[in-house]
């Protein structure tokens, strides 16, 4: 696997960065905060239209650039680098990439163009109130044919809990059981029986809402019982992409406590020039590239379509979110006083930081599946000739 | 409630059975709490008193103001009992008994989830300071309204540019006529707002003298030319101030210690500070991070358990440290170990809350997640309030284990 | 729990402190390193019949002192801290508990004195080849009735491993299997049917035996298939005396490298007086005063035969053995390459952290007992009233 | 063994495909090993040079002496395959082809598990330092004798009192006629016993200058004056050589770089020996813990499993970091970053090993916990070797990072 960035990945990253730096410095990033909907529909837009982020890993016929998961990366990391409020996360990866996976032809034309151009907003509902991602066992929302509709249409009832942007997003994909399985269904989120409840995130750059369907009218995504492997796949992709994500937030706050270290001072000399100042700096280093190196081969091995991936992503997302949650940390404590308060944007970061390490599995929690993975490779391997 | 149907402890101060035995001592004063501490829900409930969690400057103040007043009526209290100031010599309005007898005071106010914390400062830090460096007109006029619960106390030591290098203090205290004037800004004040006197900390002397230029004063809170605004913390939440001293005047007899002694003063007061953070009782966090694991029933799970174990090992092994110290063990600068000990295992314990929620900690307005929450986002504060951890470092290293500064 | 030393407790320290001093320096303990026992008999007369350590916790009709497991751990710590090659663990702590525990007075009658007067060498033999402490049910040695002695004697049959001072015990306590259930029996290592192999053990100062059993000789103690209870105890003694131990060895190395950091110069000043190894050792005495901590409550537990001792002793053996461990490991670290030679002494502390840690249980097995102890207690009090 | 039935690489040097892409490169490399690369088991089998775990001098020297004849052998192999020094100058003896042919021989070197470890100074250290500093006569006089495996190099650098601190040598070269003479103690020299030519580093000034006195010399060992004894590591095993030098003699061609310009060879020298230890291959360790683990028939235990996919993790961000760097991307202080990496994964996998073996681990004569407490007892020196984690640390935050010195 060769980890070299192309000069046009290089060029987007460039391009991303001046356009981030420009519409999402901190003073928008708290104005966002406050708001209803938590992200700027123009921003999107633009982010959407000049510069393609919403459809980049999308095929050319739904009006996407046919880019690879390495170029979503790279938008991820710079996104998590402004700490950039936007459904992308929610519209790009999980609901685009569970359409795709589904390979249902007719939904992908129907909907993928509208994300693509940046006028839906979607997201997957698959959580429900214990809050895990891979417990398929664990999923109580049911599906039913629709008697009214020729059995054509179906209604899906049940409660979805930590639905990410749930709030904002057009087109709900949820997941829901019938007896031939798990399945996932398209919903109008203005639809009759959807009760849509915003959430009071730690994170207030990524919202949530708990969503309850009352027979709410739906669309049935490819195949019936057939959506399991699809979400596991998704949820790879998604540990990948907060992966990216997070060691775009994880070297900013590096950058931040450098920065501080080298012109903060105290006993008359720059708190940087303290070893103990300088050891913690050195170790966050070891931890972001370390983390960065995880994220990019998952990058790499999404991109590539290998069959490795949910052992690239268990090691991604293990590695990333405990680098940033101890990045985000270790740098309040360099800030000093000053790191505690509101003004400050350190625990902006933070609070990011412990609420993506939550996202598509916690760090021990992919900890135990890159054991149970590398345990049956190995397995595999050792089984005598 | 009853008022003092048991007997009271301190009517029996002076008499014959003054310094009666423990068991006995405190058989009595469980005895009085039992009969006098404040039921949950009743007016003085303690529970309610949550100044950390104020989410508006409105709010803080009314939270404040309603903490100190319970505060003061309950310091009030324990004093008509003849239970505060136990250790304290009867000029500045204690009872002169041996210094354990306010352990026992104090256990059993932990016990019954009372707190005079809000008077932490009056209680530990003023008096460690008077007795170590203030004089006799100044202990005798300052310490009794502390014990009668008529004056709080509040700090004004760290400024914008003196975090951790204390000795670079900037605020100044000029002679004028009969006294001080001083000028400067003071932030991380807790209780700024509700105090009656403040200990301070300000430059007398030049700029280039560093910590000998610097004098400790006791200021009037109460007066022209002090401007508090509470700062925002992290967790959205107000708990400390900024203060603007603008010309704001200190008679002569407010100078504790001599001109110039400041950092002496200081040094006591930090010490002591530490050894209240330090000594204090745990949060008991291992203890509800069991509790919360049982509730979300993922106590059979080995991860859980081992950061379960991890935590009780934590704070059992504080606890008994403190009652190592307690029995007169020697411990090497016990006071910034038991500290460090007391802010990682805040941090720790938080972290782990994280990974037994799951999910739910990205919620603020989960009933679960929420304390943990404000957990989290307070333990940074405990790793920098009463010196960084790597200030406790340095000292344990130099005046503990004797390595060269 | 008033955790203060009493003065005859003080002055049990410095005594044996003083004798060690002068009859364990390290030129001694390297050389019984090398010897076929491993201890000096003249030295274990001495500290037997002069010091009265072997009969410390031994009630007086047995020879003993009588006094308590406090002053037993005192002696610990300052064994542990000059690295003494002598048989307390096996013949004092596992042993003499033994034989208390199992309340069969013969036995006390005829062995304990040999004990406390320093004539008996004598071990428990437990573990069997995986090493484990805890396992009840994978003990295989078994004990049946010797036909030739009118049934009166009986005979024991199988493996010991991992036997602490196994090679030179005199006496050996054996556990093993009849069919009411374990037992433990008093075999003499000079029976026929016994056969001892020395292993090499990484930490020279204290060794350990293989001992295999066929059909030898043996004596039951206590009742016929009662043992388990009795040695659950004697476990949870040795696991307390051990932390006290490793204590007085994790204070030790800590002593060593802040005297080091105080001496060694290196870019022209002492290298303690560099922050990143102020912080280092400033850590280590976190580690080993709160160590110091659970250790001496440990003992104080013991000491009180107290209802909690199992809590107490998990507790105390999972924080002391890591403690060990890492200021052992650190000690190396600040000492530099002269620290990592044969002539140094640091890595024979470390050795003996690495064995001790091992003993009665890793700390991590002892974490999830202390997890269940604690989450037992806590739901009988949280049982509704 | 099969002598060069498959095609030699090398044979086409110089010829029109000199220079061939990567895969072909790769192919014809891959065939060349799989014809020629010792068997297990063969007299050339790497696998049974263990200089690292002699029992006494004795065997330590015949140890080295086998290893560096086996090692001697297989260079001059790989040199007559056209294999050796691929991406050094032909005037040096090597190819001029770009750089990562010479990783692919290394890939596939490390793939068969052979190794020219024994020769890691003198390929890697000794070319960086020429080519930096060197004038082109030395480089033609000591590279191609290199390649051709027939000189092997150590260094002198540490001494008991500059250990850290390389900057304090006191080892002295005195200009004599015809060169210097060289007279002091060197300590932690590998291979000391078996090299023709040693990089060192003496006082050619005075103490005051410090590192502006010291200069580097390119020195035989096979002369009088030179006094090489093993030094026993805390395994018991002899590595490392303590080295006396007595009037040892170095020609006046001998000076590398200029007269005081010892530190700036110095740093060319650790950096590329930082580089080589946190650039080579991963010992693999975490792939055999999850062996050791299924061995125990431990690998279903939540907490085994934890300390298994925490050594993945460590091992194979290792791997990938340094892929990164080999991919082009900047990584500040890649050298130390990729040496601290390693030498943390090493401690802590040995660490975890441990709590893998249990009770096992307490004997060193069990032939599953052996493997593992020599790497336990070697951790320590790794994470000083090379330069203390502590410097490195130092380093990233300095030079990697920008923070003030």
């Amino acid at each position: 696997m060769n980890l070299a960035f192309t000069q046009e990945q290089t060029e987007l990253r460039r391009t991303v960065r001046d356009f981030l730096d420009k519409t999402s410095p901190e003073a928008e990033v708290r104005r966002l905060m406050e708001t209803a909907d938590g992200y700027d529909p123009d921003v999107w837009r633009q982010l959407a239209g000049e510069l393609g982020i919403a459809g980049l890993t999308l095929p050319e016929e739904y009006g996407g650039a046919g880019c690879g998961f390495v170029e979503l990366g790279v938008v991820l990391e710079e996104a998590g680098r402004s700490l950039l409020c936007a459904p992308v996360l929610s519209t790009v990866v999980l609901a685009a990439s569970t359409l795709l996976g589904l390979g249902d032809d007719a939904a992908c034309h129907d909907y993928l163009p509208g994300i693509a151009d940046g006028t839906t907003l979607a997201t997957l509902a698959l959580t429900e109130a214990a809050g895990r991602w891979d417990d398929a066992d664990g999923i109580t929302a049911t599906a039913a044919r629709d008697g009214q509709d020729q059995g054509r249409g179906w209604t899906v009832s049940g409660r979805k809990a930590f639905v990410l942007d749930g709030h904002t997003a057009s087109l709900l994909l949820v997941v829901a059981r019938t007896g031939a399985g798990l399945s996932v269904l398209a919903i109008d989120a203005g639809a009759p029986g959807v009760h849509r409840v915003p959430r009071a995130t730690l994170d207030q750059t990524r919202r949530q809402a708990d969503i309850t369907f009352t027979a709410a009218p739906a669309r049935l995504l490819g195949e019936e019982g057939a959506a399991w492997p699809v979400l596991e796949r998704v949820l790879d992709l998604a540990a990948v992409a907060v992966a990216a994500e997070q060691v775009g937030g994880a070297a900013r706050v590096l950058d931040m406590a450098v920065d501080y270290a080298r012109t903060r001072v105290q006993f008359g000399r720059p708190i940087g020039s303290f070893q103990a100042v300088k050891h913690k700096l050195a170790d966050l280093h070891l931890g972001v590239e370390s983390a960065r190196s995880a994220a990019y081969h998952g990058l790499w091995t999404a991109a590539g379509d290998l069959p490795d991936l949910p052992l690239a992503a268990s090691l991604a997302k293990a590695c990333c979110g405990d680098a940033y949650v101890t990045a985000a940390t270790e740098n309040i404590q360099v800030h000093g006083g000053i790191g505690v308060t509101w003004e400050h944007p350190a625990h902006l970061y933070l609070k990011r930081a412990h609420s993506s390490r939550q996202l598509f599995g916690h760090p021990a929690h992919h900890r135990q599946r890159l054991a149970r993975y590398v345990l049956a490779e190995q397995a595999a391997t050792a089984s005598p000739a | 409630m009853q008022h003092s149907s048991a007997p009271a402890p301190g009517s029996t101060a002076g008499g014959p059975a003054q310094f009666e035995g423990r068991a006995q001592f405190e058989g009595r004063v469980r005895e009085w709490f039992g009969a006098n501490a404040p039921r949950k829900g009743s007016p003085e409930d303690f529970s309610a008193v949550h100044v950390v969690s104020a989410r508006s400057p409105q709010e803080y103040h009314e939270q404040e103001e309603h903490a100190i007043t319970v505060t003061r009526a309950w310091q009030r209290r324990l004093f008509d009992a003849g239970l505060a100031g136990r250790s304290w010599p009867a000029e500045c309005g204690g009872h002169g008994a041996p210094d354990w007898q306010d352990e026992v005071v104090a256990a059993e106010q932990a016990r019954w989830g009372v707190s005079t914390k809000m008077f932490a400062v009056a209680l530990e830090m003023v008096p460690a300071v008077l007795f170590g460096h203030g004089t006799h007109e100044q202990r005798v006029a300052y310490l009794p309204p502390v014990l009668r619960g008529e004056h709080g106390w509040c700090q004004l030591l760290s400024e914008p540019g003196a975090g951790s290098d204390l000795a670079s203090v900037s605020t100044r205290a000029t002679p004028m006529d009969g006294g001080w004037s001083v000028t400067g800004q003071k932030v991380w004040t807790s209780n700024a707002g509700c105090s009656d006197y403040a200990l301070l900390i300000a430059r007398t002397g030049s700029r280039e003298e560093g910590r000998a230029g610097l004098s400790c004063f006791a200021l009037k809170m109460e007066q022209p030319g002090i401007d508090i605004r509470p700062l925002r913390q992290m967790s959205g939440a107000y708990h400390f101030n900024e203060v603007f001293l603008d010309n704001a005047f200190v008679p002569e007899n407010g100078l504790i210690g001599g001109l110039g002694d400041g950092w002496a003063v200081l040094r006591t007061m930090l010490a002591s500070e530490r050894a209240a953070i330090g000594g204090g009782t745990s949060a008991r966090s291992a203890t509800q991070l069991v509790g919360l694991a049982r509730q979300l029933g993922c106590s059979d799970d080995p991860g859980v358990r081992d950061l379960l174990a991890q935590a009780v090992i934590r704070e059992r092994t504080l606890d008994l440290l403190r009652a190592r110290i307690a029995a007169g063990h020697t411990v090497p600068a016990a006071g910034p170990t038991t500290k460090l000990l007391y802010s990682e295992h805040a941090r720790l314990s938080a972290d782990a809350a994280t990974t037994i929620l799951g999910m739910a900690v990205t919620l603020v307005d989960d009933p679960q997640s929420a304390p943990w929450i404000e957990r989290l986002l307070f333990a940074p504060g405990l790793r920098l309030g009463g010196g960084t951890d790597e200030i406790q470092r340095n000292t344990i290293a130099e005046r503990g284990l004797g390595l060269p500064r």
